[in-house]
């Protein structure tokens, strides 16, 4: 039994769930873990225990959440590539890990070459090839099998496009257009050096072959859906037992050797995680230590943070950071809606952010307001916008004096807009999902929306359907509310996807005039080489649209993790937003 | 020489929430061998009360009972009242029996009819499970049930209402019992299957020797079957005579209401019936004094409105004949030709 | 009694078609796409398309009925081309999001649910009915007004909050299990200690509730059978007090409780949800809440719902039946 | 206008014998009223007897409507109501009135006398003369209850005064018959004599004209003009009162006579008498021929085969019987 909670972060961590890598934000005089200073012993049991009843997904073309790579590539499968499993800055730098190096990119990135490691091996002790490689990559392409993981080969790799967008090569199991794909990916005759050829320059193309997406998968064990049960491990330990709503055991792979891997060591000698715990239980088991050797994969329930985190005897048992995540309030900016920017500055003028940031758990545990959907965290494509935030008028429990000013500004620039704000006949719609945080965060937003004279009303949708109707709900609501993490360090998995063409629009803007100059922009800076240049047109491209006010505002939010007082190694892998798992060891 | 069962001023009360129940007040009456003793009265005059009391069948806790009731034994007399709760239970359905006015909801539903009668029979008998299903059959067959040997193993709702009386008389009387108290044992029952238990009653009165003790509402029942009569009013008995006393020389005037009240299939002409105006007394406030007095038409004629503050003491006039009335017989008599 | 037991059968196979043909309706009339729920970043309509054949989604509501039935008695091919994946009969469909045939998953599930439900079961019955029998018995005297305490408290209390401080203070704060094997299956045959400590404490906080309710139940059965003619009766033959209980009063007393507890007990063989997820058993009431908020896991969904209604259908037929063996007024009419 | 209020021509009522479950056929058919012709002329009182399944409380229903008539005619104040509905019933039922045994059961608890009375006129949307209470207060007064007493609830009144709001409802529409289905039986001896008496009034101050069920028969010589005696569905023999108890003409109406037993020790030990062996058979599977060819100590081989024929004795006596006593 347990009450759902559907936290600001939930639902990022449903809709899209990324790592970023670069410059390191830890929080200010806060509670982290510091690196291991003391030397990790090998053996014991490590124990991990979450809520849910399962992984999401094993099956390496299905992953997308950082935690899980963090946790599969540390303990099960190696990566062409991988980030250096270290504290800090230092942990967004990539790593050669099957590869022999990260990767050479020729013909302005389009082409990219890896060479594989001798002595990397499967648990069978096969070794293991660019056609293993090669095959992984294929299934991303059976789209009506796997659907959850990353998509970007579908983008990326040299093969036609059917009308309907869909790529001609339909995946292994169908085979349709097969000769396409072949001639997409090469593999030298000694099985061991693997081509890939791009159909446009992608300069960051290295960093998605740290997603397991992007690793082997041989052909023999391919068992389809079911791969995703037992996938076949490459890493120090493998897969024992693995049920889903009971427990996972991971032994020690005796084909993995140490000569192969220059980044793992592996220290416990088994690993158990349970899953299906009760939330309560689970926090009362960290909250008394209960299991000095565990760790809590989920972070505690909010209303149990503030007995961990300002409980000075456990503060080594605690971490506390920001994650990957950006949480938005998207404006619906196409006609009929909020299509004038005075309307959306007033809005985000009167809004109460104090207040509402108060009700989710503070600035300590919740978040801060940001001014960018990139977060500081991802390094250099970030930069602090003009205007909003910073702007005199904006003050953090709402000003309702200025939106008032900008609502009677906008009365002669957009009557339409203007009367369909204000008019009580009318008025603005928000859809949420009908959960209890949400209802009382409505009654802030509505009181401080009426305070600067706008009619607001809150629609409530099924909380469980929310998710699933967000395409229809996008086109009728005037706000909308979510979130989204970087898949890596490069803002080119956040302004596309999120402002542009990409997966996760919800600002409607397509039709606005302010749209054409951006998208243009946003193209060339995908394929722009030149990083400080890139990093330069995302830092305008963020500031562009702020200052269209696409998103209403913007919370940089932070997230905690706990685990026993036996657990040593623990710290916080910036990349994957998570644990760095591999250098975790139990105190003797 | 004393009759098998001696009632002596029994008194039965239920303590309720909204006051005592006073049920049966000062009762005595007394039924020999052989004999029928008939209580008569409308619902609510505690007609029942007494009889459960002699069968110990209130519960212990919510009744008080005072008083004396006397079985006479052939190994000498027990005073029910003032006996052990495991005496009389020893009695009942040995010495004294007893049966009720719906057959159907007193046989328990889910036990075979010659289980029910067996299970009687065992408790006083040495037997198989066999012998007490034989003797079940018997007791049936005595009754007047037809194939009793299959019928036994039929269940009550697969009786008629009339072979469901005549299964509760077979079980009341299987131990062979010297008392039986039949409380309205035909209301629920057709006129023409009434009369069928009524004659088997006094059959089986005659075969056995009992006394029995019927308690009914239903004076044309009393005429054709009891030998005394007890007329019961507000938890008292008004009057106690044989059944010519009470038809024929009726010494009170609620007896006599009662009489009038009945329309009679013989009478010739139709005539508007002498209804007692008002409502019986309800026994948690009985009136002060007689307590038919506010519905008695004669209560005027008694001087100094004694009616109303003593309650007239159940005198014999004679030849046995009791009545609780300050009139005098003659005077009523007079009275009553008066108004004719 | 045979025609009326094959007379019955056929009534409640037939409801059972219908039951399942509405749930079909009812998943198809929510509006939640399953195929849209389960792609992440990039759900375009050739995807959703896609997802939608993989789900069986793509073709009419009766259609997947009947492909649905057809499963049942023939097992069921999903998926195609190489990666295709066979659930034998009785297929209850295949969960895209736990790789397994319904079937499999429902049948791993099982023995949690009817451990605990037999368990609850078994303990609500002795406890609620001895407990009603002493309070109607000792009627306002200690142990009654004690026994109503009880059932204030196990009516008052609701299974998630004495759920919750069980586990929280027998098992964190008393150690008397171990919070990682909270929950853990073990065969009560081979390993009977083992299944005491999973399922004692979830069986004694779901009986709490229901034994309160039997308690007030039989105790107000036994009042009122108490005070029925027959009770009188079997006084008046002389019967003993004991005998006049055991025999005459429970036996009519208890008679409407097979029917209550019947269907509780089918109830509760759908999943109780409540306790199962506090006590961590994986049963069908958890993987139903999970396949429903969660991952909406339709064919998990559809498949836990009929087998709550089948148990329910069924287990009233049974009552029915037995009901029929208890009170001879049912039988021979 | 007809000399009858009501006429009761070959009314036949069967009910489904069912044997429970959705896909079980009736079994068979419960015989409840079987061609039973029947009169109440205007201001008679006819009284319909029987034991408990003779068919008698199913009449009065059918007469009523509160049954549909499986065949039959049912001929009230000239008009026949065989087949009227509901609606068209509305306003017969205003004339038509019906008083019920149990007088607990058919008053609603919650409402006050002055509601359960006044809802016949609310009913029928008929404003009384006077008013509404104005009426249900004199309706009050005209039964014998004190007017004061219109905002009380049923269960504030003893069992006989009970049966009188429940005659007081049924009078509020100035009916012209009253089905009255033992009226009397649920109420003790001395109140039962109040009740009859009140019926007998009102009936001389109204005219009006009663069908009274019950079984029983010294209350029916009472009150009745003429006695209808019913068995397993049938009339048995149909006689002015008189004639009937005087002089009963069926084997089965002397069996009945013969068992009442009578509040007279002196008659009650000379009379002869007739105890009926047996009970009563099963409506579903009647006897064959006469009915009663069962229980009668007259039955030859002709009474088990053929029905008899119902035979006019007198004018006014009708008896259904092979070997009628003379």
């Amino acid at each position: 039994m347990s009450v759902m909670k559907i936290t600001a972060r939930r639902l990022i961590a449903t809709t899209s769930v990324a790592a970023l890598a670069a410059s390191v934000v830890l929080v200010g005089g806060m509670n982290s873990a510091s690196a291991a200073t003391a030397k990790p012993v090998t053996g014991g049991t490590l124990n991990y225990y979450t809520h849910a009843e399962q992984f999401p997904n094993l099956d390496p073309q299905r992953i997308y959440t950082g935690r899980d790579i963090a946790f599969l590539s540390s303990y099960l499968m190696r990566t062409l590539v991988s980030y250096k499993p270290v504290p800090g800055k230092d942990g967004a730098t990539l790593v050669a890990d099957m590869a022999t190096n990260t990767g050479v990119p020729s013909n302005k990135a389009k082409t990219w070459k890896f060479t594989l490691r001798p002595g990397v091996s499967w648990e069978d002790g096969k070794p293991v090839t660019c056609a293993d490689v090669k095959y992984g990559w294929s299934r991303t392409f059976a789209t009506d099998v796997y659907v959850e993981g990353p998509a970007y080969p579908i983008a990326w790799l040299d093969i036609p496009k059917d009308k309907d967008g869909s790529s001609a090569y339909k995946g292994p199991y169908k085979k349709t257009g097969q000769a396409l794909f072949d001639k997409s990916i090469n593999c030298s005759a000694d099985n061991r050096t693997i081509t890939f050829n791009l159909a446009r320059t992608v300069p960051d193309f290295n960093y998605y072959l740290t997603y397991l997406a992007g690793g082997p998968v041989p052909k023999a064990k391919d068992t389809g859906d079911k791969y995703d049960l037992r996938p076949m491990a490459s890493g120090p330990y493998m897969i024992k037992k693995y049920a889903i709503n009971d427990e996972m055991v991971l032994v020690r792979n005796p084909k993995w050797k140490k000569s192969s891997d220059p980044i793992r060591t592996p220290y416990p000698d088994d690993i158990v995680v349970t899953f299906g715990m009760d939330e309560d239980v689970r926090d009362q088991i960290d909250l008394e230590d209960q299991i000095p050797n565990g760790i809590n994969m989920d972070g505690l329930q909010p209303s149990n943070n503030v007995a961990f985190f300002e409980d000075p005897t456990k503060k080594n048992r605690r971490m506390n950071n920001y994650d990957p995540y950006t949480s938005y309030l998207a404006a619906n900016n196409s006609a009929g809606h909020l299509d004038c920017l005075d309307v959306r500055k007033a809005v985000f003028f009167a809004f109460d952010n104090q207040s509402l940031i108060d009700l989710s758990g503070g600035t300590t545990y919740y978040g801060e307001m940001g001014d960018n959907p990139v977060k500081p965290v991802i390094g250099m494509d970030y930069a602090p916008t003009k205007g909003n935030i910073h702007d005199p008028n904006f003050k953090i429990g709402g000003n309702p004096e200025y939106a008032k000013t900008l609502l009677e500004k906008a009365k002669t620039s957009c009557p339409d807009a203007y009367d369909r704000a204000t008019n009580p006949a009318k008025g603005l719609k928000y859809y949420r999902a009908d959960t209890a945080t949400n209802k009382k965060a409505a009654v802030l937003v509505e009181a401080a929306l009426k305070k600067a004279g706008f009619v607001i009303e809150t629609v409530y949708k099924p909380s469980g359907t929310y998710n699933a109707n967000l395409e229809t709900y996008k086109k009728e609501t005037d706000f909308l509310s979510s979130g989204w993490g970087a898949d890596w360090a490069n803002a080119s998995t956040v302004i596309p996807e999120l402002w542009g063409d990409g997966c996760c629009n919800y600002t409607q803007n397509q039709k606005t005039p302010e749209y054409a100059p951006f998208i243009k922009k946003v193209n060339l800076a995908l394929v722009e080489l030149d990083r400080k240049k890139q990093a330069k047109m995302w830092q305008e491209l963020s500031q562009y649209g702020m200052d269209q006010y696409w998103y209403i505002r913007t919370v940089f939010g932070k997230s905690q993790q706990t685990w026993g007082s036996k657990i040593g190694g623990v710290y916080y892998w910036e990349p994957q937003g998570s644990f760095g798992f591999g250098q975790i060891y139990i105190k003797p | 020489m004393s009759k098998f069962l001696e009632v002596t001023n029994l008194n039965v009360s239920f303590p309720t929430e909204d006051g005592e129940v006073r049920a049966s007040n000062e009762v005595s009456y007394s039924v020999g061998l052989g004999e029928t003793l008939a209580i008569v009265g409308e619902s609510g005059s505690g007609k029942s009360v007494s009889n459960l009391a002699v069968m110990g069948l209130h519960n212990p806790v919510r009744t008080k009972i005072t008083g004396s009731a006397v079985l006479n034994l052939a190994d000498g007399p027990v005073d029910v009242i003032s006996a052990s709760a495991d005496t009389v239970r020893r009695l009942r359905g040995k010495s004294m029996s007893m049966i009720f006015q719906d057959p159907m909801s007193a046989l328990h539903p889910f036990f075979t009819i010659g289980d029910q009668i067996a299970e009687a029979w065992h408790l006083y008998n040495k037997g198989s499970k066999k012998d007490g299903i034989k003797k079940a059959t018997e007791m049936l067959d005595l009754v007047g049930i037809p194939d009793a040997a299959s019928r036994a193993h039929d269940y009550p709702h697969q009786f008629s209402g009339g072979m469901r009386q005549r299964a509760m008389i077979a079980m009341a009387l299987v131990n062979n019992p010297s008392l039986l108290i039949a409380d309205e044992p035909t209301t629920a029952l057709d006129v023409t299957v009434q009369s069928q238990i009524l004659q088997l009653l006094k059959d089986l009165q005659k075969e056995f020797n009992m006394a029995i003790i019927l308690i009914t509402h239903d004076l044309g029942v009393v005429a054709e079957v009891a030998d005394r009569i007890c007329v019961m009013y507000g938890g008292r008995i008004v009057e106690d005579g044989t059944v010519d006393d009470i038809f024929y020389r009726p010494e009170h005037p609620y007896t006599l209401g009662l009489l009038n009240s009945v329309p009679r299939i013989t009478a010739g002409e139709s005539h508007r019936l002498r209804a007692i105006p008002g409502q019986p007394p309800s026994l948690i406030s009985l009136p002060s004094g007689c307590a038919f007095q506010p519905r008695c038409e004669y209560s005027t004629k008694v001087s100094s409105g004694a009616c109303a503050s003593t309650v007239p003491s159940l005198s014999d006039k004679g030849s046995g004949h009791l009545s609780r009335c300050h009139l005098d017989a003659a005077d009523l008599n007079n009275l009553v030709k008066d108004k004719a | 009694m045979l025609t009326f037991v094959a007379r019955r059968l056929a009534y409640t196979i037939i409801l059972l078609a219908i039951v399942s043909l509405t749930i079909f309706f009812i998943f198809d009339l929510i509006p939640v796409d399953p195929a849209r729920l389960v792609c992440s970043k990039q759900c375009t309509p050739s995807l959703v398309e896609a997802n939608r054949h993989r789900l069986g989604l793509d073709v009419s509501v009766l259609e997947q009925w009947w492909r649905f039935i057809v499963g049942l008695f023939a097992g069921r091919t999903f998926g195609e081309e190489g990666i295709a994946i066979t659930c034998a009969a009785p297929a209850l469909g295949y969960s895209f999001s736990r790789h397994e045939c319904v079937t499999t998953i429902v049948a791993e599930a099982f023995p949690f649910t009817l451990s605990l439900a037999l368990g609850a079961f078994v303990l609500w019955l002795s406890v609620g009915i001895s407990l009603g029998v002493l309070s109607a018995r000792k009627k306002g005297k200690f142990a009654d007004r004690a026994a109503s305490v009880f059932v204030l408290v196990g009516t008052s209390l609701p299974t998630f909050i004495t759920g919750i401080l069980v586990v929280l203070f027998i098992v964190l704060q008393f150690n008397l299990v171990n919070p990682l094997e909270l929950g853990n299956w073990h065969n009560p045959f081979t390993e009977p200690l083992g299944w005491l400590q999973t399922f004692f404490f979830p069986c004694a906080t779901l009986a709490l509730a229901y034994a309160a309710t039997y308690t007030r139940f039989t105790r107000s059965n036994v009042i009122e059978t108490s005070s029925e003619d027959f009770i009188r009766t079997a006084r008046a033959k002389g019967l003993t007090e004991k005998v006049i209980l055991r025999k005459h009063t429970l036996r009519a007393a208890l008679a409407p409780i097979v029917t209550i507890a019947g269907l509780d007990f089918a109830g509760l063989l759908g999943g109780a949800i409540i306790t199962e997820g506090i006590f961590g058993l994986n049963g069908l009431g958890r993987l139903s809440i999970k396949a429903v908020t969660q991952t909406y896991d339709l064919p998990i969904i559809v498949a836990t719902t009929l087998i709550a209604s089948a148990f329910v259908l069924i287990m009233n037929l049974i009552v029915d039946i037995a009901y029929a063996f208890i009170d001879p007024r049912v039988r021979t009419s | 206008m007809t000399e009858n209020i009501l006429e009761l021509n070959n009314l036949t009522k069967f009910f489904p014998a069912k044997a429970g479950g959705i896909f079980s056929r009736a079994k068979g058919e419960v015989r409840a009223v079987d061609g039973v012709n029947l009169t109440v002329g205007r201001g008679e009182t006819v009284g319909l007897v029987g034991e408990s399944g003779c068919g008698k409380t199913t009449v009065g229903r059918t007469v009523m409507k509160l049954y549909e008539p499986t065949s039959g005619q049912i001929v009230f104040d000239g008009q026949d109501i065989t087949n009227l509905d509901r609606k068209e019933m509305k306003p017969i039922r205003s004339k038509m009135q019906m008083i019920f045994q149990d007088p607990f059961s058919s008053l609603n608890p919650r409402h006050t006398v002055g509601t359960i009375i006044s809802s016949s006129f609310t009913i029928h949307d008929i404003e009384p003369e006077g008013g509404v209470e104005h009426a249900v207060r004199e309706l009050l007064t005209l039964v014998g209850l004190n007017p004061e007493h219109i905002n009380r609830f049923p269960h504030e009144f003893s069992g006989g005064q009970r049966q009188r709001i429940g005659i007081a409802r049924s009078l509020a529409l100035k009916p012209k018959l009253i089905v009255a289905d033992e009226p009397v039986s649920a109420l003790d001896v001395s109140i039962q004599a109040q009740v009859v008496n009140l019926l007998d009034d009102l009936q001389k101050e109204f005219g009006l004209s009663y069908l009274f069920v019950a079984h029983d028969l010294s209350i029916v010589q009472h009150i009745s003009d003429r006695v209808v005696v019913m068995y397993l569905g049938k009339v048995m023999e149909m006689a002015p009162t008189r004639e009937l108890f005087a002089n009963p003409r069926h084997p089965y109406t002397k069996a009945l006579l013969s068992a009442v037993p009578v509040a007279d020790p002196k008659i009650g030990r000379s009379r002869e008498r007739i105890i009926l062996q047996g009970d009563l058979p099963s409506p579903v599977n009647p006897p064959s021929g006469c009915v009663f060819n069962t229980r009668c100590w007259k039955a030859q081989d002709i009474c088990r085969s053929v029905v008899p024929e119902t035979i006019q004795i007198s004018p006014l006596q009708t008896v259904a019987c092979h070997f009628p006593e003379v």
